[in-house]
């Protein structure tokens, strides 16, 4: 295998922002007319997979994964156990779900998820990242002061609450299992799903409502 | 690397814009890069090598170009590296050689294949783990200048073992292709033993970290 | 604080760009912002918070900005902060109110005036220095939210007292006006105490640090 | 004394970012009108000012004080000693120079200069500090690879030559006094200065040559 040279690729960055268009747009298209002229990809395979993340790959999956966990304490046990296996079951498996693991929320406990390297998220179960997750801000502020981050997303942590922030350093991706709302006593799965927000599952959303139906 | 991607715990970023209403891609290029990502690279181009491209870009286009254009410019980078596509070609969207395409994907083609990209990072190898859960153990006192994966605010810290998961390919040889796993632990760092006696006594800050970023504490 | 200006050790900057004919001013602007530095500023504009004014930029605006832009924004942040100028009168430079000119200083006076600010930063204290010269130290563990001198790179390090200069202004209180001087030092440290053991064994890095910076070995 | 607040100098540089012109020539040009209308400081003035450090304080001081220092042993001792006294002898002290320490390069020493968390620099007797001294790169670089620095200006250290970088973190300022060129031996210190060049004062240049005159 090949040794690759940091400081080479350094250069060819350098050049190539200096004689490409600095339009991403127009960079974007001209590498798909490229892989298409190669033989690499077809138009109507990219168009299925931007479909594939904009209508079914998207946080809605883990708020089945979370709904189903709330009503089901057997399906919560292999999902505490071992999530990438646990969302097999539902067909959620995907990009970057391969080594998956669940945090849990309780009364005393607040988990919240960042990348602090890069934008890491476990993309197969909730999709595409929103931007503030891969804002500088975001990956700077919340393993120094996560409170405050949280405070912003109007998350108040109460003093004696504990904050578990999750920094995927590895190919390891954390889903955050949120605290299931009060009176939501018979709620089917589907029911409960609909109550999980993707900041939820994330950690920067924390008391989820049944009103939120 | 020491480099501008290192963000953790560093000041002066101001507030977290949020978006309230944000479904997938913000603009169609994005999502164009985002399904073109899948499909160009180089074979040499593993997750970490893709990763330590967007590390090596100039830090402030690094800071102020869009997600998907870090990604972009990773693969492109990668593919003239590897004398696959030339500047000329990338800059016309005109091939020097053409190829007959392949097989199209249907929308369930898609949903199919990204369901086997499922893939563990997980190893077997033969050495038992050096540490276990609930050792105090300390982090490396040094950065390594290419890639790796030990963020410099938790370096030459004190922290707990809290979970083992077997071995991992290890992200410094990974990206150059070689997966050298090296067992793999969770690590707790009391928000005080990185950010001094101001931090909230009940912060926890947990990382993933390879058995080579760590040394006895 | 650790912000973007601190940026010793940092990599991915890539090469140092020379100027072989540089004088003094590559713009006329630079030169008017240059002399305007010496006469706008408020009553607290110390050294230590035109700095500091400079740490808090934008990331983005600290590495791209012209090194007199940071003094232009540096220097009316403060008057816009001290209630002096208004962001109107900054953007039309009309004045809301007006005033009579100074008197004008000739070539001769300027320099005359620019001898006179050969000022040194060393102010009596009656505490005898805590270090003496041969000693080994460490440096602070932890970096400092405001204000501080202290860079990252040679935090919570091993290094020995090479001078003492007496005590100084304190830059982490000179900020907000307030000298409260320490005693001050040269710490010499190893480049592989800094970097590891791949720096050069015969290079030293040395640093001058206020007397609160360290801590005993 | 009032403790400024450092959140609310980042929104107003933000504010001002977001309401004045982009163009720093547009913006200094309004200062300089208000400041003239406000009774601040006259156009005269700036003008003289401007003057001053165009054709006056500069790296031609610094060179006047090495080429004293190489002529006279006796100034040499004093301005090893106390450089902030010293080069009131030549009347050179000015902005930044209130507390000055010379380092002396020799056949087994190189000094180097560098401020990482600015851009200090001795302006009173070396004038406006070129560029690249006030580059992110150099000030990253010159403290983890000054050898390597050393080498794009050109400058090769040898392996058995100790390098020891300054990093400007006080009020002190760092004046590298380079060695004297052999074939000098009786040149007047007036020769002597013009031997010496700007980068050789940082350390940045080394070897400096008698047929440099």
């Amino acid at each position: 295998m090949p040794i690759h040279d940091s400081k080479s690729a350094a250069e060819t960055h350098l050049h190539l922002h200096s004689h490409l268009p600095s339009d991403p747009a127009l960079r974007v298209k001209a590498l798909e007319s490229l892989a298409i002229e190669r033989g690499i990809v077809t138009t109507e395979t990219l168009d299925n997979w931007v479909e594939a993340y904009r209508e079914h790959i998207g946080p809605r999956r883990g708020a089945e994964v979370i709904g189903k966990a709330w009503a089901d304490q057997d399906f919560h046990a292999r999902l505490m156990e071992n999530a990438a296996e646990a969302i097999k079951e539902l067909g959620h498996e995907g990009q970057a779900t391969g080594d998956l693991k669940a945090v849990e929320n309780t009364d005393k406990v607040h988990n919240l998820v960042v990348c602090t390297l890069c934008s890491c998220y476990p993309f197969g179960i909730l999709g595409i990242s929103p931007p503030w997750y891969r804002s500088a801000a975001y990956r700077a502020r919340a393993v120094r002061e996560p409170r405050a981050v949280l405070l912003e997303f109007g998350v108040n942590i109460a003093d004696d609450v504990e904050v578990r922030v999750w920094d995927s350093t590895a190919e390891l991706r954390y889903l955050v299992v949120p605290q299931r709302p009060k009176g939501t006593d018979g709620f089917s799965e589907e029911m409960l799903s609909k109550l999980v927000t993707r900041n939820s599952m994330i950690g920067t959303d924390r008391d989820l409502r049944a009103g939120e139906v | 690397m020491d480099g501008i991607h290192d963000l953790g715990g560093k000041q002066g970023f101001g507030t977290v814009k949020q978006q309230r209403d944000f479904i997938a891609f913000e603009t169609s290029w994005e999502a164009r890069m985002w399904a073109l990502s899948f499909f160009v690279g180089s074979p040499d181009l593993t997750t970490d090598r893709f990763r330590h491209l967007i590390e090596l870009l100039d830090p402030v286009d690094y800071l102020t170009h869009n997600y998907f254009d870090k990604w972009y410019f990773s693969i492109v980078t990668d593919m003239v590296e590897s004398g696959i596509f030339s500047d000329e070609e990338l800059k016309s969207g005109r091939a020097s050689v053409s190829a007959p395409p392949p097989a199209s994907l249907s929308l369930a083609g898609v949903l199919e294949t990204v369901r086997g990209y499922s893939r563990s990072a997980k190893r077997e190898i033969d050495d038992a783990p050096i540490y276990s859960v609930g050792q105090i153990v300390r982090t490396q006192k040094y950065g390594i200048s290419g890639h790796t994966r030990l963020p410099a605010y938790a370096r030459n810290r004190q922290g707990d073992v809290i979970a083992y998961h077997g071995s991992h390919v290890l992200p410094d040889t990974n990206v150059n292709n070689v997966e050298a796993p090296q067992h793999l632990y969770t690590i707790r760092f009391a928000a005080q033993e990185l950010w001094g006696p101001d931090a909230a006594q009940n912060d926890f800050i947990n990382i993933d970290a390879w058995e080579s970023y760590l040394v006895r504490a």
